[in-house]
């Protein structure tokens, strides 16, 4: 039994406000300037404030509500000691322009921070400046076309990514003024290495790719992948949105990816707020050391500094050092877990995920589209229920939230028809994991009826999406 | 192992998927790049990890410590406590973005109020749900020029600081922008207009300004400029401090086509310089070629209202390489905190905020510039911010503020060469009239040595 | 619309739990004492610890839920930045037996709160070391004790209470050996100034009395009840629990009150925290002092000390000083709220209170016994809605809950039939009173089947208190 | 006015009801009483009243800062973040006592869980939902016993802490009883069974004792003792630290009636000696003369399981003089925190948590006692804490560890007056090796002079 609270609550500006007093600015200010207009806020008491948002919280899940296995997004639980600590003012009540005796403790996180990202993805030097993955990736196609630039290679122009890729991808690629070049998967599922050769040349800035893969599959032929995009004198992109799946087991390093991101808002169990703050730290080889973004904190004896001295950085992707408490909070989270705990962690969230996968498959209602081992994901598709019922993903999406549970990613990635795709986490217990699957099964079983007009126990009832951008509303002054 | 419940069950679910070790799991990973451990300590316990994290700690000292009047666009805020018992109930903060809308109102909502405050406050039609922080906002509001101009020459101040200008230029280059400055009044610190009228051309897609500017100057003659821009078919970006609204006319008011800001002064921590939000807003026309989330009002299956993410066919979710831009994880809790902060302000706050932060800065400045060897660089008009002349060395002086425990301001020789000996100095509802009479003292004893 | 969110949560031991580990105490244990039964208790991960009370936290409403005008109780809204600040490590890590000059900042606070409550009541003297309302009455008694002892007036063994008093009232008294006799009230709902008259005489060691009383309504012959009190030899002992309404407009002490508690857990918007921690500071005249608890903050120069040298001591009433963090939370509420914003308090909440009055006896539905002018709660009577239709006090409440709104206090005082008890306080917004009285008016006009049932919008049903008494299941284990 | 949004609304709202003003409303207070402001300061601002707070905290020194070993029942524990994170769920802490179950439902069921989990860890059959405190819930013992047995005398350990002492003395005069000690043995710090037979007779409703008691000391010969009581047909009392209950056998193995405890150790800070919470837990067939709120199963219209206070009949507010105990307001939301601490530990962690503690207590003593000087006065086995005598006086020494950041043992003296010169020494989980190694050094060193 599951119904999520519902209020209706109504705007803030509905509530009762006290009346707007009149401006009475300082003479001085020039009268161009000045304020004219009264500001147009409510003046509200902290009792109604503070009820608003309790009854908006109650009516929004998070994963504290219940299991959120959303799909690429690693949505896993968030340890609560981090959130103290990152609270702490002797952390977050900083300024990024403070002398450096006098913020030795964040510094020194921020550097030891770095080398634990090094020894886990195996690259040879972090930025931890982007907010979120997309800004890392963008932080890496700007790398790139230094890296090509400084070898006057400019003309490298294209930048290839899987069909499989995250919409960032090819998002950021072209926002850094790069062509994307989609390469088509294999029936496996994975990258074809022949096309991906014929498609390669020198006209070629970088290959994206994550491995595990968006469906969740292990690129096995990376080292020949490898191979290929160097010899063609391209980069290889590591997105490390998946990197939860293979932490102590391998490395991107290792597998030879000249540049990486990492999302500490999935693999490293900070929350993601609802949207952020995130945290994308790039990584990168050698050879492309010198062009990472500054400041960068560097050691001298036992004393960590912001340095501007490296003449060949591209310079600042983000004012200041990046979303410092959103570092802070991975870097507890790498100490309570340990090198044996992130392994534990991968090895733990693959079994989870492949346990769901078998189970899942065992009742006969999903297909797994591609080969059988996956890591930390899996992507099934319920072509064959939109075939014998007229049930869409996102009708099945629509009833788990009638059941206390949020869906997994749907239609997500691209070349997978009506896809669902699963991944639950380190953090789910095998209770709540035979739960989910459970309810999932008997979903598919339902009446199609039902199901199109689910849900129902949440706040509101099906979401009309399409007519919100017909005429669309954005504010309260376009109501 | 914590946070793993089902560590213990290994076996067992191997087992139930006819498995017999972990090692069968991840034998799709070639043997040549398989990894045995870490090179990382083991795990700590929560209270071995405290203990830790409270060492590093004891190594900065806070604002509560360290008196500051450092300017640079971040300084020390009154956060009201009821900011994060808000964004710290559970639901917000552990949740995704909102990409199921049924189970997601409550954020949506919040979101939602967010744009139209924010709209409000700048005087927009619309305003998105948040970029990564002002400077990439500065970034994408260039882009966005361009997209909607086709012009390619972005006009910004030669004093804008040299952090967003390095930011800026990243994100130009993917557009083959051009970046063009035109410069300051030496005396007033504002914009050197004639200068301006000689830079602008056909090629230009928006002149960039910001209210107040990096030396904290209110800009005097934003009508001239607006019709000098809108004349040359280019647009207004205005970049603006949320906390000088309740003072100044607002963008919207002033006629900027685009506005931008740093939003972490509503209500977010300085967090060494995290907790960015960069807030963005613009006319209604351009909706559709702007960055970032919007969140739009709609209605469910019962035609009772009901919120959702909108316009996502601009996202690169959906667009991917077409996209408006490549973001996706935004600062959302950011923009929870802000739109709680301004709920407790409120206008009659918002404003009273502004004026004291106004005459904060007055005040200290006029104390300062009493003290023999220092003064005022520009005679413009500024909010909270002011940019002071030493005839000493400023680092010393500030080396030796820091004895007393006090920060004293940014030396913007470092951003601007010729700028020499200079303080930017920054003041906020925060200092209390004794900090600031303390520091008066202080810095007139450092001085006078 | 409202309706509250539904988990069908599970208890903790039916949870998955780890398996139990086997006892490996140390062998120095002697062995008659060593554990052997292995403890009974679920070993859980902190994700299922942290959804399942996140899920009954839901279940459950406070005011920050909604409005919440409990009468007696003074359900006001509980500023955040008590919270933050009472969680101070400075203030919450401190242990009480620390060296006295390493805690001068909470003996600063708890001795200029004992001056701040002496100020507001009038009383010469306070010990902050009762833990609640009524332990603050238990200790009021004992000091009567030891008051009438020092007199040698031993015999003095009856207590008077009002037959509207709160049921801790003769509890108390009689704990501590005192027969009580109850005094029944004038058909005004007042003291009855001539029986009190005839029922006091020198076998009473004291009155108890609140003032306004529990029917909201001023004792405005209070100089005579004092006088015929005090002529008895008997103390007058001052009930605080309703001191919301006279802050800043009159004090117990000046009326004569001999003994006094207050609740800051009621009055100075502590938060109840489902039944505590509270706070019932206990204030005394002169003639009292030297029998209160030890140790006392006492200030010597500029140092506070904590101090045993009081001969006359009744002793301790608790271990240590009180619950210290909710004596912090009432000095900050004061502090925020200066003796101006107190006053207000009490004038917005009386004002509040007979707003609500006058607009529900408007719409003719609900009686109001007794006189009219109220202080800070007014307590209705739904006898005739009773006889009418056959809805109870209990059945409106369990409705109110359907709206989202919290019902008042039912059956108290005694002496109404069919009570409903309101207390709005002077936090709750013009909005929220006219909304309450709305549904509270509609209630009485609804389908008397449907009132019975009620509620339906909550978490569960209407809960069947009777079969919880007949065979009580208080633990798991006895299920 | 902040916290009352009726403030500007007086006058219509006035108006509304007929009345002209607000001194109409208190036209009942005669003029006489009628006072007119209060002597205090205005209000602050929530800036000014955080930086007026801080002020004062700055003056204290947390446990943090100053190492602490001092004993008598109240020490540094390590509370998980987890604890704080579901007690200020605010729906939890801005509850009442949940007097309308169908709105208390996630509070009631907290406490039902509450009380398993301390019926379990004493091996009871029942447990309340608290009362104030471990020196109260003795008093509240004694009563019962005397409303059970209809006895008068209570015996007590004559070493039960002078503070303990005092409550139960207040407790037990209004019931007239009597209360006798017993002695302990000087080489042991056990009981004296020899001297408690002598004393226990007819009149005798309980005898009381603690594990471990005020030295520390874990009583070796409770089934002698519990023959002798139960023979005696007397009540036996235990009052526990639930720490200790993860290695020592349970009071309800051990045959007690009633069992008390203070529970603040259960995820509660030491908050000066606030944040207490008295256990109490008894055999079922008590019940219905147990004190204090209780939980009961029961359920609802529908048949579905649901929650209420029950047995209310005992309480204030229907027996009024006649209740078993006047509590009303008990220590709700420390009854949460330490269910939360109860299901965050779990059986293993318990067990591990007591392992700790004793055997830090072991190390920990042989370090002291190593030092010249000092020497252990009993030689039972202790848990946590334990006495050591000093040949040195007892305050120089604690004065000088306070120079050191250390706060040293309690002065048993202040207590016992003939247990001159000793030290009450406290460990736990939260002092690491290091701590203890740091506390033996400067001992050692203070000490030697
Ligand atoms: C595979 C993949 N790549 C990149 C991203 C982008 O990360 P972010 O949302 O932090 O920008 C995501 C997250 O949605 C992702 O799942
Ligand atoms: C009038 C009155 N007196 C005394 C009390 C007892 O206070 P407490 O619950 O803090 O023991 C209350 C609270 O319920 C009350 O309303």
């Amino acid at each position: 039994m599951f119904k999520s609270a519902v209020y209706s609550e109504p705007f803030l500006n509905e509530l009762h406000s006290k009346p707007i007093e009149k401006p009475t600015p300082h003479k001085s200010i020039p009268s161009t300037l000045i304020r004219k207009k009264p500001l147009d806020l409510p003046n509200l008491d902290e009792t109604q404030i503070i009820r608003h948002f309790h009854h908006l919280s109650q009516m929004n899940f998070g994963v504290d509500t219940g299991i959120y296995p959303l799909g690429s997004c690693t949505m896993k639980y968030n340890p609560r000691i981090n959130e103290v600590i990152s609270n702490w003012d002797k952390f977050s009540c900083i300024h990024p322009y403070q002398d450096e005796s006098t913020v030795q403790g964040t510094l020194q996180m921020m550097y030891e921070l770095e080398q634990m990202l090094k020894e886990i993805t195996g690259m040879y030097a972090f930025s931890l400046q982007p907010a979120a993955g997309a800004h890392g990736e963008f932080l890496g196609m700007i790398l790139t076309k230094q890296y090509h630039t400084s070898k006057n290679e400019s003309d490298r122009i294209n930048v290839i990514v899987p069909d499989t890729a995250h919409g960032t991808n090819p998002a950021s690629a072209s926002m850094a003024g790069y062509n994307v070049i989609e390469l088509p998967s294999t029936k496996d599922g994975a990258v074809d290495v022949d096309v991906l050769e014929k498609t390669i040349n020198d006209k070629t800035a970088c290959f994206m790719l994550t491995n595990p893969n968006t469906l969740g599959i292990f690129e096995s032929d990376i080292d020949e992948i490898a191979r290929i995009v160097h010899d063609a004198g391209s980069l290889l992109y590591y997105d490390g949105a998946n990197m939860n799946a293979i932490m102590g087991k391998a490395r991107p390093g290792d597998m030879g990816f000249d540049i990486v991101h990492l999302n500490l808002h999935k693999t490293f169990a900070t929350p993601h707020g609802g949207g952020g703050p995130g945290s994308g730290p790039v990584g990168v080889g050698k050879k492309l050391e010198q062009f990472l973004p500054i400041p960068r904190v560097i050691k001298k004896k036992e004393n960590y500094h912001l340095s501007n001295d490296f003449k060949e950085s591209i310079g600042k992707i983000k004012q200041f050092y990046g979303n410092v408490s959103v570092l802070l909070k991975a870097y507890c989270y790498i100490t309570l877990m340990g090198g044996n705990g992130l392994k534990e962690a991968s090895e733990v969230a693959v079994l989870n995920a492949n346990y769901m996968k078998e189970k899942i498959l065992q009742k006969g209602s999903y297909e797994l589209p591609f080969r059988s081992l996956r890591k930390h994901e899996f992507v099934l598709s319920c072509e064959s229920l939109l075939k014998k019922k007229g049930i869409r993903a996102m009708d099945i999406a629509k009833h788990l939230l009638d059941n206390g549970v949020h869906p997994p990613t749907v239609y997500f990635p691209l070349i997978v028809k009506e896809a669902l795709m699963i991944e639950p986490t380190e953090t789910e217990s095998k209770y709540d994991l035979d739960c989910y699957i459970e309810t999932l099964c008997k979903i598919a079983d339902e009446d199609t009826e039902k199901i199109k007009d689910s849900p129902y126990n949440t706040p509101v009832r099906r979401v009309n999406e399409v007519d919100a951008t017909k005429k669309p509303v954005l504010t309260w002054n376009q109501i | 192992m914590k946070f793993i419940p089902n560590s213990p069950l290994k076996k067992q679910m191997l087992k139930e998927i006819s498995l017999s070790s972990i090692d069968e799991l991840f034998l799709d990973i070639p043997k040549s790049i398989q990894i045995n451990h870490l090179d990382l300590p083991d795990g700590k316990s929560q209270m071995e990890t405290e203990k830790h994290l409270r060492i590093l700690a004891n190594k900065n000292k806070d604002c509560n410590e360290l008196l500051l009047f450092t300017g640079g666009g971040i300084k020390p805020h009154y956060i009201p406590a009821v900011v994060k018992s808000i964004t710290s109930r559970s639901e917000f903060f552990t949740a995704y973005t909102p990409y199921q809308s049924e189970a997601s109102q409550g954020f949506l909502k919040a979101m939602f109020e967010y744009q139209s405050m924010i709209a409000s406050i700048t005087g927009m039609d619309i305003a998105n749900c948040s970029l990564y922080d002002g400077a990439t906002a500065i970034g994408e509001a260039a882009l966005m020029a361009t997209r909607i101009t086709k012009k390619k020459t972005f006009l910004i101040p030669s004093n804008l600081s040299s952090e967003k200008k390095s930011v800026l230029m990243n994100y130009g280059q993917g557009a083959d922008l051009t970046i063009k400055e035109f410069t300051y009044d030496k005396k007033t610190g504002c914009i050197n207009i004639k200068n301006l009228e000689k830079i602008i051309d056909e090629q230009c897609s928006a002149v960039y300004l910001e209210i107040p500017n990096v030396f904290g100057i209110l800009e005097k003659n934003i009508d001239t400029i607006e019709t000098l821009v809108h004349n040359n078919n280019s647009l207004l970006i205005i970049g603006i401090d949320p906390l000088a609204l309740g003072v100044i006319q607002s963008p919207g008011d002033l006629g900027a086509d685009i506005v931008i800001g740093e939003g972490r002064n509503l209500g977010n921590p300085m967090d060494f310089g995290g907790s960015s939000l960069g807030l963005f807003a613009c006319k209604s026309k351009y909706i559709r070629q702007m960055p970032g989330r919007l969140i739009g009002l709609t209605h469910d299956a019962d035609e009772n209202e009901a919120f959702c993410m909108t316009l996502q066919t601009r996202e690169q979710h959906i667009r991917r390489g077409r996209a408006t831009s490549n973001i996706c994880t935004n600062e959302g809790l950011c923009s929870l905190a802000a739109v709680s902060y301004l709920s407790l302000l409120g206008a009659n706050g918002l404003q009273k905020l502004s004026e004291e932060n106004f005459e904060k800065g007055q005040y200290l400045k006029e104390q300062i510039i009493k003290i023999d060897g220092f003064s005022e660089v520009f005679n413009g008009i500024h909010f909270n911010e002011f940019v002071i002349q030493s005839e000493k060395n400023v680092k010393e002086i500030n080396k030796k503020l820091l004895k007393s425990n006090i920060q004293g301001g940014f030396l913007l020789e470092s951003w601007f060469p010729s700028l020499k000996n200079t303080f930017l100095f920054g003041v906020t509802e925060n200092h209390t009239k004794e900090d600031i009479n303390r520091f008066i003292k202080v810095i007139k004893g450092v001085s006078n040595v």
